[in-house]
């Protein structure tokens, strides 16, 4: 089995409403110090070993289903788990 | 009898709650805006729906660190009628004041129609105008409706008889026990995904929202007779 | 980020940088002689958005101008961000179609929710409140992932921005057909209620008064989306253009309750959206259109990227932004307002009377350009006109009756098209309800809006089908009018007016232009007899790829006054036992 | 500065809506050795050095903003990045 993690996160150049709202938020309150909120997505996959390169399908569903690339970025972490 | 109707920056059924308890039912009503900290002056409190802070986060996330929040939990704790509707309702759950969570809805689209809910408890302060389990017909408007309690909590809301709510012919977003509303212990606290002030003039389709507001008003001028 | 050098006013000329902005070699030229030098970098910039076909109509202005736009319940014509009618009472109603059909096919969520901002932005800049939004979509085939991708997320956007705001989705339309399998559309329509003494302009009028900037930061989203809108999608769709705009329907909601605060103050001169062409558009038009100038310093413009240049600034679209005139004296005021709602206003610069567009970067002069040359005085084309050797070929055509031999299987495939079956997979996913004044939500004829405090209501419809426009675009222009007046009217109501929203194919195309010329003149004929003027519009040129057109879809989006809500009628069987006439021909 | 990342899950009891949909679209086409998909966030706070205690700071943002610690359990690291 394997278990990855997969961190997407939005262009730097395109607008984040729901950071820029809790960037405001957490600074009208106590929070003054936080300078800047990105919110992202964090997606753990857990996969069968097959005889697929486990990097080339993670792409492949990164890019087909989990992250849209017009606007987000994506990387992931490959972990092996478990015997089988 | 005077309601606040809550106004958070984003949310958008406010003029129509407004106007329903004005112009539908007839009472006194006035907007209170999220960073007031008093709520003494009014005998209700309504959390209308809309998208408070654009549910950044998750709905009501934003909405429960402000001012005004305190007030509401003191209004609450001192037994005066709260009605959250919508994102009112996901304020009051985010707040800690009513019990679990919402969830995307199962189908991940945001659903707008009118549903069948079945009257689970009509002995609130809410309620008493239906009859116990008849059905209504409100429309509900969401995108995070979808209910989840732990075991724990789904155990005491059935044996306290906080459950007002259910959807009936069908299960719109995959809500828990099909609940649609609950109530804090007490019963002074109402959180609903439908939208009763949608529901308050026959040229909309139904009346049956109407029937919440009037409860919470004949209810009111009974215990201030009693009182006085 | 590293910064590319710009290319001087000389190799602009020489490398010929001005066609990669989509300028021809002679409206470069004609730049240069309407400066009288060679435009810079920067002033390149502003000439190619501002002559695209998406600003300037220059390929559409001939057209336009034969519809009929008067009535006496016009109150303003098209020309503003929104056209306006009379409803009586002192009361009128705003609105207008908008497309977005480029950054649709590219980025169809983004795509579909900024272009519901564009049109509220359109509408609310008008100092009327939005109260109904509807919505006019074409795809390709659904057994297509790509396109069942596209609709997907169109309407998703459409329904986060739109129930984001608080505007109702009342209604729409939707058509599948091959023939816009790679150029999807997707059109928005806004309407929104005003009272006489609230209608605003876009102008800058007024020697020294204070240009302000209100909304959003700018960043470099979207920088040239005017011009890409107006040439062919290119053939690399996933080719990395402009970063591509991303709307915030909290900001905008913020802002569309600032600005109809503002609306009120006397201190306020003009107010228009930056919205196609940014700052550039918004600036230029609305010192031309007042006949002054206005100067601005680009250092003072909110900035969401660093190192930002006047050519970036200028062209992006980045969302959620107003351009401002106020009073002189008046800024703090506006300052504190749009405070209220967490939103920044500042001041970037001041009205002139040298009636030049005049920017100030870094301590330099970065640009400076008649404002007429970007605006009125853009190049207008008539382009050549030709009948199609296809409408030849069909008029030649024998008449055919189809042959139907089992009435039910047949009803039962046509229920089966998806352009025919029940849309509310789509419009369930629209907040229809919100506002509580819907009357006639989706699923009927028109839909119907009650307006708030009298016995009056609005119906409201997008109509068009294409199919007979491409057939015959005259005729068919005529039957999408008349269709939207019959939606109107079967729902209880009186026609008032029409906006359209023009989408064609490439009007360099003698067979295109000829569809434009044609199905206009069809549209203007029924909008006489109806009596329901066009008060305004949107034109959307360009929608090809590999040379195929998508069929001529001049989209016609109706209002009707209804005198009393209990005139309301809806298309629905009531009882067992009605009888059922079949009026007409 | 700091740089701080967020890791929020929703609690494993919980069913998770876009998970299930992506787990069923992912078997359902190229990738069936996809056993499960859970749909967390991922967000990027920048918080400037101040005479609070940094982790303190972060679970008490966590708790009052960028968690609901009814369906969600949270995790994050602490970096600190740039010249002070
Ligand atoms: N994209 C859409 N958005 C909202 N409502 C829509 C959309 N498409 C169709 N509808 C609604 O569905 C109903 C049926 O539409 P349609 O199939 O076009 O029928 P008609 O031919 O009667 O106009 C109408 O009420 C229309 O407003």
């Amino acid at each position: 089995m394997y278990k990855v993690k997969v961190f997407v996160t939005l262009k730097e150049s395109v607008v984040d409403p729901q950071g820029s709202a809790a960037t405001k938020a957490l600074q009208n309150t106590e929070f003054p110090e936080v300078q800047d909120v990105r919110v992202g997505k964090y997606i753990e996959l857990s996969f069968e070993k097959s005889n697929k390169d486990i990097e080339e399908a993670v792409h492949d569903i990164c890019r087909n289903l989990l992250v849209n690339t017009v606007v987000e970025d994506y990387r992931f972490d490959i972990e092996e788990v478990g015997a089988e | 009898m005077k309601f606040a109707v809550l106004v958070f920056p984003g949310t958008s059924c406010e003029a129509d709650t407004y106007d329903a308890i004005k112009n539908v039912l007839g009472e006194d009503v006035e907007f209170v805006r999220h960073n007031s900290e008093d709520l003494n002056a009014y005998d209700a409190i309504i959390l209308p729906g809309g998208t408070s802070y654009g549910d950044a986060i998750r709905p009501g996330a934003i909405a429960r660190m402000q001012p005004v929040m305190k007030a509401v939990k003191k209004a609450a704790e001192a037994g005066k009628p709260v009605l959250g509707i919508g994102n009112g309702f996901q304020i009051l759950l985010e707040t800690g004041i009513l019990p679990g969570a919402v969830l995307e809805n199962r189908d991940l689209k945001f659903i707008c129609k009118p549903v069948q809910l079945k009257v689970e408890n009509n002995d609130t302060l809410f309620t008493s105008t239906y009859e116990s389990g008849e059905q209504i017909t409100i429309p509900i408007a969401h995108g995070n409706g979808n209910y989840y309690a732990d075991e724990e909590t789904l155990t005491k809301l059935r044996q306290n008889n906080q459950i007002i709510f259910t959807y009936t012919t069908e299960n719109p977003n995959g809500s828990m026990d099909n609940i649609a509303g609950i109530s804090n212990k007490q019963g002074n606290v109402l959180g609903m995904m439908p939208h009763p002030e949608r529901a308050v003039e026959q040229l909309f389709g139904s009346e049956d929202g109407l029937r919440l507001f009037q409860s919470i008003v004949r209810n009111w001028r009974e215990s201030h007779a009693t009182n006085a | 980020m590293p910064q590319m050098l710009e290319p001087n006013s000389e190799q602009v000329k020489i490398e010929k940088i001005y066609r990669d902005m989509g300028m021809t070699d002679e409206e470069f030229a004609l730049a240069e002689k309407m400066l009288g030098r060679t435009p810079n970098y920067t002033e390149t910039g502003l000439f190619s958005v501002m002559w695209s076909e998406h600003c300037s109509y220059k390929n559409s202005k001939p057209v336009l101008k034969k519809f009929p736009t008067e009535g006496k319940q016009v109150l303003q014509g098209p020309g503003e961000g929104a056209g306006i009618v009379d409803i009586g009472d002192n009361q009128a109603v705003v609105f207008k179609i908008e497309s977005h059909n480029s950054p649709s096919a590219i980025e169809p969520y983004e795509g579909a929710a900024t272009g519901v901002g564009g049109i509220v932005r359109d509408v609310f800049s008008m100092g009327a409140r939005p109260i109904a939004s509807l919505n006019s979509l074409r795809f390709g085939e659904l057994d297509s992932p790509r396109v069942r991708y596209l609709l997907e997320q169109a309407v998703a956007g459409i329904a986060d921005y739109g129930n984001g705001l608080g505007i109702p989705t009342v209604g729409g339309e939707i058509q599948f057909d091959p023939a816009y399998e790679h150029n999807p559309l997707v059109n928005a329509m806004v309407v929104g209620l005003i009272n006489h003494e609230d209608m605003q302009k876009g102008q800058a009028k007024g020697v020294g008064n204070t240009v302000m900037y209100a909304g959003a930061a700018t960043g470099r989203d979207g920088i040239h989306g005017a011009t890409f809108s107006s040439v062919e999608l290119a053939e690399e769709e996933d080719e990395d253009r402009a970063a591509v705009q991303a709307g915030d329907s909290f900001t905008e909601k913020l802002l569309m309750d600032a600005c109809l605060e503002l609306v009120k103050s006397d201190a306020l001169i003009g107010i228009q959206d930056m919205g196609a062409a940014g700052l550039a558009s918004s600036s230029a038009e609305m010192a031309s259109k007042a006949g002054y100038g206005v100067e601005m310093n680009l250092d003072l413009v909110p900035q969401r990227e660093a190192d930002m240049t006047a050519y970036e600034m200028m062209l992006s679209e980045s969302q959620e932004r107003m351009l401002l005139v106020i009073k002189k004296g008046r800024e703090q005021e506006i300052i504190d307002l749009f405070a209220k709602y967490d939103l920044e206003a500042v001041s970037v610069g001041h009205v002139t009377d040298d009636k030049m567009l005049r920017l100030l970067h870094k301590g330099n002069v970065v640009a400076e350009v008649p404002a007429d040359a970007l605006a009125e005085d853009a190049p207008v084309y008539h382009k050549p006109s030709e009948e199609p050797a296809y409408y030849r070929d069909f008029q030649a055509m024998e008449q055919e009756v189809p042959q139907v031999t089992d009435y039910n299987e047949t009803l039962m495939q046509l229920l089966k098209q998806p352009t025919i079956a029940s849309k509310e997979w789509v419009y369930s996913q629209f907040d229809h309800h919100v506002g509580s004044n819907t009357v006639v939500s989706p699923g009927s004829d028109a839909a119907v809006v009650r307006i708030r405090g009298t016995k009056k209501a609005i119906a409201i419809t997008t109509d068009c089908n294409s199919r007979y426009i491409y057939l015959d675009p005259e005729v068919g222009g005529k039957i999408a009018v008349a269709e939207a007046a019959r939606n109107v009217v079967c729902s209880g109501a009186e026609p008032l007016a029409i906006t359209d929203g023009l989408n064609f194919g490439s009007p360099e195309k003698p067979e295109i232009f000829w569809q434009i010329e044609k199905s206009a003149a069809g549209i203007s004929e029924a909008c006489l007899a109806l009596e329901s003027p066009v008060i305004g519009g949107n034109v959307s040129l360009f929608n090809e790829k590999g040379g195929k057109a998508i069929y001529p879809t001049p989209i016609i989006g109706m209002v009707g006054l209804i005198k009393d809500t209990s005139y309301v009628t809806t298309q629905v069987f009531k009882s067992a036992g009605d009888l059922i006439y079949l009026i007409g021909e």
